[in-house]
């Protein structure tokens, strides 16, 4: 295999690679404070608000990301009445899948990381004085996040891999410029060369989390 | 379902795309029909062979094949100089043409007006390599690329694109379904020819098949399943 | 007139009734300790002056103003600057593990008080200096000793400038040979007569510094006095054998 | 929709289904023993071995398993001399890739559950005779096996889940049957129902693996 | 002849010799207490002995067997038949989380005794009954307090019938009111003749129990004797700080 024949494989692959990076950072930008808010939900004093949580976040975690990108894709502008407004771009539908989905997720890490801290930090705040605002800001949001950021991290390397189910909803990235050349070509390079690059933004951002957890290693 | 690799010489798999009406797709009761269908069984039975039907995802057939995991495409599939490059073909026995296809009410009304539009098609297929061909496609905004052509003709309905490359015999088919909801435009893309793929290199099963199906041909079978599925013979002699 | 007067203090659980009917004073100056066995409901009592409980009756006069008044509590506005005379340090220290040392000191003053930056800062390096810590200012609390912990958070209470110190237990947590320095910053603090209230099990502690000794049982105060009087001479059998038990604990103790 | 029209979407779906519950079994039934065997593999003393098992863990977790399968599916038999040896039922191939991938996820849970385990475990099993044979079998291995219960589950309900990729490798299963009967009928029911399946599936699984649990708590 | 001979151990940790020569006798029915500072290394000397340490150097003689020789050890398939005639108690009791008492007790003679089932099961009830816990033989570990746990570790150490039982640090765990009942366990097996090598700081058990104590500091036995004789008129400086040390400690506890 010549070496212009591989740079014809990895252009449209690392154009798809982009695709790729883009919907992660739109997903875990938008699913992380999504995701508190939800934490927020499931603590809520109002039962209804709470229950609405917890049933979104069951739904959520219990069927595939795959369908719900499906639902939301093809299914959504089906709807009657309702369904001509739904009909959003694939990609931006895609988007916002993902973000559905995952801001579950990074609801229940969240509320792992709150169970962690340790009530005497909310009774040392007040009776320092501190109003709950500032309890909450100052005091319990870094603390969640220093304890949720190694499930974080983990969570948010899935996130790059899920980015490939958009090969099954009709958006081109990466392996599905890879399957295109394969069928072409006859050679099993392109999913080799998809896979180095998966395991390069993988281990990106393993090293990024890695650094951020040394960065706020309180010692 | 069944996705066994031809485990007994005697049965045929084909690779078919299962939402590809009329020529190969489910009823009602997800039973695989259609043109292809009723064809490639008649002409397994002129063989003397058993047949399995496997549906794949259309983008990875030509890899299906190659790789042993069906013996034959035949679903529509459109005989081209690239493809003949990778698998064996039979003569034709269908013509088709490459469309376009919009909404009836869709102001598209000859090829030029897809400048700036955004359109469907199938990924990997014929379609793609029409409007390639076509000096238009570097005026048009996107090309979107589905599994299969439902999921473009579905995207046409809810209006993420604007028209769709397809076959003729498909479109007609879903134009006579629902009435009034596509139309074609007049100016065709590309004209075409359905013949069935074999891996290359597999000389003896191609003799095989084309003997049959020149049997069918000669004997009214085939002209029947025609009339069948398009109230008329449009077999290729 | 007492700095903090509480009246008829009555709080449950469900249907446990921890405090029964809780009357004491605290003078300005003074050093009460408070003593009694576990489940007395100590802390339960203390936790109600600075309003991390909830109390069900009572009255809670906190220098000239009510903090609760038979069982009706002050305006939610008015509410954290009453409690705000007051400082507590807990048996657990209970810092800001992601803040240093004199960010955990600073913290709540640049937050909620209208002082001058540099006034802050001044005090938070006194503080450091005073409990012996000025060299560990930046450093995080998960790297201090036990004993350094609760300094720095008697010094952070201190920030605030509280009127009255109060204490749960503060060297419960920590290992024997480490509980002597933070006895001697508190000492140091009773000496400069701030007013504290601590409650302890350190009876050494409690004979050398406190100048009233509260004796609490099953939700009542069974007794109160100067130690000498307390310890030396205790009027309810009930002080008795608590004193007892705990000072035969003391010898059957491991090395 | 009538009745019958319900029940025409519906059959072929729950015949999919059968795929997803038999990919399910098969790939948890031979990835659990793979991953036991790949955690031997990274504690290995012999370093050749523990390496490759450190980078077999590294690729599997680092990519999509989706590209995986793919690449079994697609890829294999592209490869020269041996791929047409290669050439594996498409079902059997998705099998075999579920349980590559997750008997990787496996093995770092049993990782896990095994530092978990005291080292006064394994002293207490020598001093009193037992070989190691027996030490792991009798002491060692149960313990593992409760402390890992959770994740396993964890893992399982993820498992069931990742069945749907079946349906981009072309396996007719669950949503392959689900997308159909969208596209013919133009409703979204059939998303719903199919939603409705593995919230089924996993609901099972997860009171399955609570019982585990409940059974294998020692008090 | 002496049941169980030690002469010379030697024992690095990298560039740490942690024993450095340790040498002396336990005849059978003897009860020898090991103490010394923390890190002496009494811990190493007694897991060398069931060959949970490997040692450098030196000879382990158990009854007539050479478990290790001039720092050669026996061949593989000897050695688990030489320290089985050794049982030992640890400090964290490491009893089997997953197996009920009677579980515990029964495992390792099920799999490694040819001896009749309902042998075992005599001995397994027997022992239960000795180290009063017949009523706990179905419970889980995690349901038994310390002291329980300690007893059932012994129990299970007994149920191999061995010749020597170790302990290290046997009560060092527990809650001070739990290790009575422990000690009164070991006490009776002492008053039954059992031969024991006990690692303690429970100096009162040592004087109480113990015919021989060995005091050990910094990878050397410093002096070894009858306890009146150590504990009443130590030979050497090293012991009498030692000593004094621990008795200081005693007090400066908290109650
Ligand atoms: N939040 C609560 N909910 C229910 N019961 C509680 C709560 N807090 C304390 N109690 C109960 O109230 C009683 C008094 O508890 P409190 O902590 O005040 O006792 P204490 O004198 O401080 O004891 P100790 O010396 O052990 O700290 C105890 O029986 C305790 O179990
Ligand atoms: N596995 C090991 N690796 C390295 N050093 C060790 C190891 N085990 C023990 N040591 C070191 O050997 C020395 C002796 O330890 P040992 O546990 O035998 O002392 P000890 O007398 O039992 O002390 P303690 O009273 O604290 O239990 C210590 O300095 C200890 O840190
Ligand atoms: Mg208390
Ligand atoms: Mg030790």
């Amino acid at each position: 295999m010549s070496i212009e024949n591989v740079a014809n494989i990895i252009k449209p692959m690392l154009e798809g690679a982009q695709v790729t990076v883009l919907l992660f950072l739109i997903a875990i930008v938008a699913a992380i404070p999504l995701g508190f808010l939800l934490t927020l939900a499931i603590r809520s004093k109002l039962k209804v608000i709470a229950w609405f949580g917890h049933a979104y976040i069951y739904l959520m975690r219990g069927t595939p990301l795959l369908l719900q990108l499906l639902f939301i894709v093809f299914g959504l502008p089906l709807l009657p009445i309702i369904g001509e407004y739904m009909v959003l771009d694939r990609f931006t539908a895609a988007c916002l899948g993902f973000i559905l989905n995952y801001a579950a997720y990074f609801a229940e890490i969240f509320r792992g990381g709150l169970l962690a801290i340790d009530k005497g930090q909310y009774e040392a705040s007040q009776v320092l004085g501190l109003n709950k605002w500032q309890t909450t800001t100052r005091v319990i949001l870094p603390q969640m996040f220093r304890i949720a950021l190694p499930a974080i991290a983990n969570e948010s390397v899935t996130l790059v891999k899920d980015t490939a189910l958009l090969y099954a909803v009709a958006v081109p990235e990466l392996l599905h410029f890879a399957q295109t050349a394969v069928n072409r070509d006859f050679t099993i390079m392109p999913f080799v060369i998809a896979g180095i690059i998966y395991l390069l933004i993988t281990m990106t951002l393993t090293l990024f989390f890695k650094w951020l957890e040394r960065r706020f290693t309180f010692d | 379902y069944s996705s066994k690799v031809s485990e007994d010489e005697n049965t045929l798999v084909i690779g078919v795309d299962d939402k590809f009406a009329p020529l190969g797709f489910r009823d009602e009761k997800n039973e695989l029909t259609g043109f292809d269908i009723d064809y490639a069984t008649a002409t397994a039975e002129k063989m003397g062979r058993t047949v399995t039907f496997q549906p794949i995802d259309w983008k990875t057939k030509e890899t299906e094949l190659s790789s042993g995991r069906i013996d034959l495409i035949w679903n529509g599939y459109t005989i081209t100089e690239d493809r003949k490059k990778k698998v064996l073909f039979t003569k034709p026995y269908l013509s088709n043409a490459q469309v376009i296809a919009t909404l009836a009410e869709s102001d598209i009304k000859k090829l030029d007006d897809l400048d700036g539009k955004i359109v469907g098609l199938q990924a990997l297929s014929s379609a793609s390599d029409a409007l390639s061909a076509n000096p238009i496609e570097k005026k048009v905004k996107t090309v979107s690329e589905y599994a299969d052509n439902v999921l473009a003709l579905t995207d046409l309905k809810i209006g993420r694109v604007d028209a769709v490359v397809i076959d003729e015999v498909v479109i007609d088919y879903y134009m006579s379904q629902e009435k009034g909801t596509y139309k074609v435009i007049d100016e065709e893309l590309a004209p075409e020819e359905y013949g069935v793929g074999v891996k290359k290199g597999n000389e003896e099963l191609l003799k095989e098949l084309q003997k049959a199906l020149d049997e069918l041909s000669a004997d009214g079978t085939a002209a029947q399943i025609s009339k069948k599925w398009f109230n008329e013979d449009k077999i290729l002699k | 007139m007492a700095i903090l007067e509480i009246t008829d203090l009555k709080k449950s659980f469900g249907p446990l009734e921890v405090l029964k009917n809780i009357t004491f004073d605290v003078t300005k100056n003074d050093v009460v300790a408070v003593i009694g066995p576990s489940g007395s409901g100590k802390s339960t009592m203390l936790r109600s002056l600075v309003h991390l409980e909830t109390i069900d009756g009572g009255s809670i006069r906190v220098a000239d103003r009510y903090l609760v008044k038979n069982g009706a509590y002050a305006k939610p506005k008015e509410l954290s600057s009453i409690t705000a005379r007051m400082g507590m340090v807990f048996q657990q220290f209970d810092l800001f593990p992601h803040l240093t040392v004199i960010e955990n000191l600073e913290l709540a003053p640049r937050l909620t008080k209208r002082e001058p930056l540099d006034a802050i800062k001044r005090r938070s390096s006194e503080l450091l200096a005073k409990v012996g810590l000025s060299d560990k200012s930046n450093a995080y609390p998960n790297k201090l000793s036990g004993g350094q912990k609760q300094r720095v958070a008697i010094a952070r209470a201190l920030m605030m400038n509280p009127d009255v110190l109060l204490f749960d237990e503060p060297t419960s947590a920590l290992d024997p040979e480490l509980t002597g320095e933070v006895l001697e910053v508190m000492k140091s603090l009773a000496e400069e007569h701030m007013t504290m209230i601590v409650v302890t099990h350190e009876m050494e502690f409690a004979k050398e510094v406190a100048n009233q000794v509260i004796f609490m049982d099953n939700g009542h105060i069974i007794e109160t006095g100067h130690p000498d009087q307390l310890f030396g001479n205790p009027q309810f059998d009930r002080t008795k054998a608590f004193l007892n038990r705990s000072n035969s604990k003391k010898i059957k103790r491991k090395p």
